[in-house]
């Protein structure tokens, strides 16, 4: 039981914070936006520090490193609200390795340790809402291979990325295949999302696909559980540099002669927002050190974290927003853009109340972190 | 005591219900009941209906030319617009200027403002927050400076909501440093095509503009066009904010978009999960206590028999339902609120929104809009003082 | 549209309101609950003020005022916390009004007009929670009359009451019955309760009653919601007193040289709690104005209201003892028996998930006062 | 980083739950499972068993006849402890007064006093608040002069905590009202059978008598009772809070009673109601994130390498799961809840509670009861605002 960073991880936070500091300020992710909402050349510019490679085996030219070292980036990529999808490189890369064939392995690790090759996941569909057993979209065998017609909604850098990872029902049931972006067949349709990201809709018409696993239900919910992970660790990032920019405006805005911070029931809204923030980062360590565990574990402790996580996200963005005043919803201030950004974390991968429902149909007798 | 209305009081709603079916534009209605973006054309097309009606100062006595109702004729006024999708009022003009014209204006001043108020063809702006005073208004440092016939008027005003179409703004302005901040204030009616002022909007987290900066740069403004008194500006000021009513809880609104809740929950799958279903039954419960709270208030007016000083608990609750039902709008669509569409937003956007339900492209941008809620208008925090003062002095 | 009360209605609650503040106070009412919890005395004086026939008939012998008038009355005796159940009083009266036949109404309303015989509500049974048409209690035809035997928990002042109104399934359907305390096969057991009143479990056997009605499931639901309603009204006078008495202490009680009312964030505790007060009293106005609606209409108000009681209850109890600190958790303080009732009430007549339940179950497109 | 103990961690938490499992009474772990009342002797009959072993003094280090473990090893304990239902160690002797004779007494004072607090014989009570000094602590007012080889003491305190029961008290009292009130402030040991000490317990909402109210009247105290040096006294009572870990947070004994908890609702029906059954589940996420803030506050003291300054957390967040958790029992049981019979909370009672079901006897009572937790240990108020010090300064 040790919650210490090693000397490596605390290496691996120092490059990617430094990154962050001085490569991706809130001028250059303005630009971004404008621009669209992703910038390749800023993914290219976190492939140089290595993490495209961080969950692929040094075999394959990658990092082999875990969910820790996963965290720890995404913690520091939240506290910049970075734009580009690097949870979904986490994702991929841990689902192809834990599920695919040598072949397929071989074939797209390298690319994605090397940042040659972006690769989502495309699994949301109209209907499912946050359900990973509901997929319309349809696997058939054509040939030698597989061919794959329906439509993703929503994919992270969809009409950006190189390839995706996409669950269609083969044979009755739910396959994980890889699709590429440029295969026949595909059509993307992108647009830029509330948080100032960007994302897209992929329509397949017998697009052919490789396939990583017919074990594709199991699969699908590791690549998720994955998803809340990045996700747990982003949103802490997110709010510890949200909660410091709130407490720094209340000690500098002045009202009635004296700064805000000396007002006892805005003291007090800053003790919540900091409970809230310690108690996410617990549960984000939670998330993370549960992440290969066995499924039954691994999924009800991820759920646990999400929960807490979204309840820790609305409150924090909230209250940063409100303790801040009106230019707490201006655009040209940060703060709503950290808001923002908690906001569409909290409906990624399932929202609070569809978590909770995972956690109280997952109860048992006795509950805790070692029960 | 009794919870229904007098036949006479049927009879009105009934005759309000009719007029604003038949009056209220179609394409208008369409872009309220959607979220969708309303233009400074549909609002002031709406206005200069009303105006022409007589009904656009609603709240006016008869004598500046009002249909002099009570407080509960006022409430199923703004209850039927609410309800049939009418545009809310711009209230700067008709309901925050006007009552301060007739109040504190002389003869001259009301001849010449208040028929273009009433009649919805001047658009006026707020002049009152300054960018070092929010909740601490009496702060304000927009200096108007007496020289001759005329006031010399220095500084800047922000958070002037739809200030980008104003053409008169009523502003409060510090003639006199001596003294409480409160005493040196005077209320002052400014030409905003005036050389020396300049708009800015702001750009806000939704993407919309909706709030300006005001600039007053040497600005000269006819003595004339003072409010009473000079540095009597804070009373008049105090006198407005009494006659923003019951209807600060928008509760009206409020009911209209809990039916809208249920249309998009049922739309989108949640309306048969339980829990979420639940999270609408506890709003829809919220919304009648409101509606209750609202009820006493207006009686209490109507009877003049007993005086309710909750005017602080509606601003609180009415805001936290208003951010709670685009929360729950917002949650219901879930991933399918988030892309950030701005066409999508205008009617008769003909695109294919992912999912391909439309009806989702505004949910997440009035969501984070109506954050502003519990900050305007006297934050929430400032509300409860006002609260707590009444109960513990 | 009117919430004025007439001068009669002025008058009824300074007269409840006198004999509160004079005959009830907090000596007494202590006396009151080390004795058992229930003095017969305390009910006769309720009895000279008229107040048992508030809901019957002239012609029977009580005064024919309606729910406003009852709902004045349960305020003011909730404002002192009078222990005596006389809402039992109303909601007994007001069903065998409303479903009895002649014989029955002439032969007991005059009798609880006088306050010669108090009638109490018998209806809960283990394993039905807060369901009102689960009933194990049995009904069954012997000679000219009816028998019961069955198991009541919890029947308020159960082993004083002179008489039960009692729900039990005849026939397979519920029907509602007199069952007198004295006849054959009654046995009670007596016990205080939480905010120090009195209730007793009865168990009948093959007890000789008397038929209200056989529409037992309306009159049981109807009789309910009568409750309901007095527990409503009960409360805000609970609440108002307990945020009066809180106010007071905050005024007085001094740390750190200062009132503790001069903390801002006591203040805005004080702030919520009166919002919850006002809220309450607005919904406690609408449950007793619906009480004599349809039986749909009347049904979803008073479990909107109950939900909005519920929470008022629990927040302002809560909060009340947190805001006296360490007296507030002794018996010798006033505030804590204030507290106990409180939670007492929000339990009685189904909980505050149990009425979100039933508000869930009934909502349509459209809600409000006038919806 | 490891979320997993390690395999000496786990071994020693084997090898407490061997003893504990083979030493603690099964009438008191029935007592403590079901919240039934726990009389003086059932404490002292623990804490004894305890003492013998070297256990009492778990927190102590060896040169004081402590085990000497760390803040994991002691975190083990405790929730072995906690999870076997062995009662609290009531800690004003081993967990209070004597980290401060180890640390301020001198050599006689440790050698008079420690061994009777290791063992268990002599029963300590702690004299801190007074009627005019909560939150307040430091405007305490009970005097103590110095005549001669003795003080002299008057003054009252309250809200001693199982006081009735007290053999020694450590007070905090005044022997100087020069300077700041925290200056004037001496630590002095009195013995509670001295002529002129007179002990009142306060009955609480829930019947039971758990706090006292101590009165000094020319209460004579030899003056080798001192703690350390005379108007340091605030100094020693801060090391003594500075003390108070992890355990603040009670999060062993929530995993214990989220278990009773879970046990109620299935026995009551309403472990199936998803409504409630939600409400379990929140809780279940509470306890699992405060069991996480606990653990990396321990890994923080274990490894030395960072410091968590989050004790104000563990007390709050402690405090309202311990409240919740009371409340959602309460809840479950509903109506039967309901009657208060005393005898029902007494083990072996044979009487029939209402509906047959006598866990549900101590359920309201409990939650009543555990009101106290978010005031006392410094009100949540005062929490917040400690916590809101770290990160506004």
């Amino acid at each position: 039981m040790d919650f210490d960073f090693s000397e490596d991880q605390e290496q691996l936070r120092d490059a990617v914070r430094k990154w962050v500091d001085k490569g991706y300020d809130f001028e250059r992710r303005r630009a971004i936006v404008k621009a669209g909402g992703f910038d390749r050349g800023a993914y290219g510019e976190l492939a140089e520090l290595g993490l495209p490679g961080l969950y692929v085996s040094e075999a394959d030219g990658g990092l082999g490193m875990g969910p820790v070292e996963g965290m720890v980036v995404m913690e520091e990529l939240g506290r910049g609200i970075v734009l580009e999808p690097f949870g979904q490189t986490l994702i991929t890369s841990g689902v192809i390795g834990a599920y695919g064939g040598a072949d397929v392995k071989t074939s797209w690790l390298p690319k994605i340790a090397a940042g040659e090759a972006l690769v989502v996941l495309a699994h949301q569909e109209r209907g499912a809402r946050y359900r990973l057993d509901a997929c319309k979209t349809a696997a058939t065998q054509a040939g030698g291979g597989w061919q794959l017609s329906g439509t993703k909604n929503v994919v992270p850098a969809g009409d950006q990325a190189d390839t995706f990872v996409v669950p269609a029902m083969a044979n009755g049931q739910l396959a994980l295949f890889m699709v590429e972006r440029g295969a026949s067949g595909v059509t993307s349709r992108g647009y830029g999302t509330q948080d100032g990201s960007r994302a897209a809709d992929i329509t397949l018409a017998q697009t052919p696909a490789t396939l990583i696993t017919t074990n594709g239900q199991a699969a699908l919910e590791h690549a998720v559980d994955i998803g809340i992970a990045c996700v747990c660790a982003e949103a802490v990032g997110v709010m510890d540099k949200t909660v410091a920019v709130t407490a720094e405006y209340l000690n500098t805005r002045k009202q009635f002669g004296v700064p805000i911070a000396s007002f006892q029931a805005l003291r007090h809204r800053m003790a919540d927002m900091k409970m809230q923030l310690e108690l996410a980062r617990s549960m984000s360590y939670y998330a993370s050190l549960k992440l290969n565990a066995s499924a039954d574990e691994r999924r009800r402790a991820l759920a646990r974290a999400k929960v807490q996580l979204g309840q820790s996200m609305r409150f924090v963005g909230q209250q940063a927003v409100q303790l801040h005043g009106g230019i707490g919803v201006t655009d040209e201030y940060i703060v709503s853009h950290y808001f923002k950004k908690l906001t569409q974390l909290e409906m990624t991968y399932g929202d609070t109340l569809h978590h909770l429902g995972e956690v109280s149909d997952r109860m048992e007798d006795t509950a805790g972190v070692f029960a | 005591m009794d919870l229904a209305f007098t036949p006479e009081e049927q009879a009105f709603r009934e005759e309000i219900r009719t007029w604003v079916r038949d009056n209220l534009p179609a394409d208008i209605s369409h872009k309220v009941h959607n979220a969708l973006r309303l233009s400074r054309d549909d609002m002031q097309r709406w206005a200069k209906i009303l105006g022409k009606k007589g009904w656009l100062g609603y709240g006016w006595p008869r004598q500046f030319g009002g249909p002099g109702w009570n407080a509960v004729q006022k409430h199923l006024f703004e209850e039927e617009c609410a309800l049939a999708g009418a545009p809310r009022i711009v209230p700067f003009g008709p309901v925050m200027v006007a009552p301060v014209i007739m109040a504190f204006g002389n003869p001259e001043q009301q001849q010449r403002f208040l028929p273009g108020i009433a009649s919805g063809e001047v658009w006026w702006s707020q002049g009152y927050s300054e960018p070092g005073s929010g909740s601490d208004l009496a702060s304000l440092k927009t200096r108007a400076e007496r020289q001759g016939d005329h006031y010399i008027v220095n500084g800047q005003k922000t958070w002037t909501t739809l200030g980008q179409y104003g053409e008169w703004i009523f502003c409060l302005v510090r003639t006199s440093t001596e003294g409480k901040p409160q005493t040196g204030i005077s209320f002052l009616l400014i030409d905003m095509k005036s050389p020396g002022v300049t708009v800015r909007p702001i750009k806000l987290l939704d993407g919309e503009y909706e709030v300006n900066e005001v600039w007053f740069d040497n600005v000269k403004v006819p003595a004339e066009n003072l409010i009473g008194e000079e540095n009597k500006g804070w009373t008049y000021a105090k006198h407005l904010l009494a006659h923003e009513r019951t209807n600060i809880a928008d509760v009206n609104r409020a009911k209209r978009e809990l039916e809208r809740l249920k249309r998009i929950a049922k739309a989108e799958g949640v309306w048969d999960d339980l829990r979420f279903r639940d999270q609408i039954a506890l709003l829809e419960v919220d919304i009648v206590a409101l509606e209750m709270l609202v009820l006493r208030v207006l009686s209490a007016e109507k009877s003049g028999k007993n005086s309710l000083d909750i005017a602080g608990l509606l601003k609180i609750k009415g805001s936290e339902i208003q951010q709670r039902y685009t929360e729950l709008m917002m949650l219901a669509a879930g991933p399918f609120s988030v892309p950030f569409i701005e066409e999508a937003m205008e009617a008769g956007w003909q695109g294919n929104f992912p999912g391909g339900v439309v009806a989702n492209a505004p949910l997440a941008s009035t969501y984070f809009n109506m954050r502003k809620t519990t900050i305007y208008g006297g934050s929430n925090e400032v509300q409860r003082n006002i609260v707590a003062q009444t109960v513990l002095g």
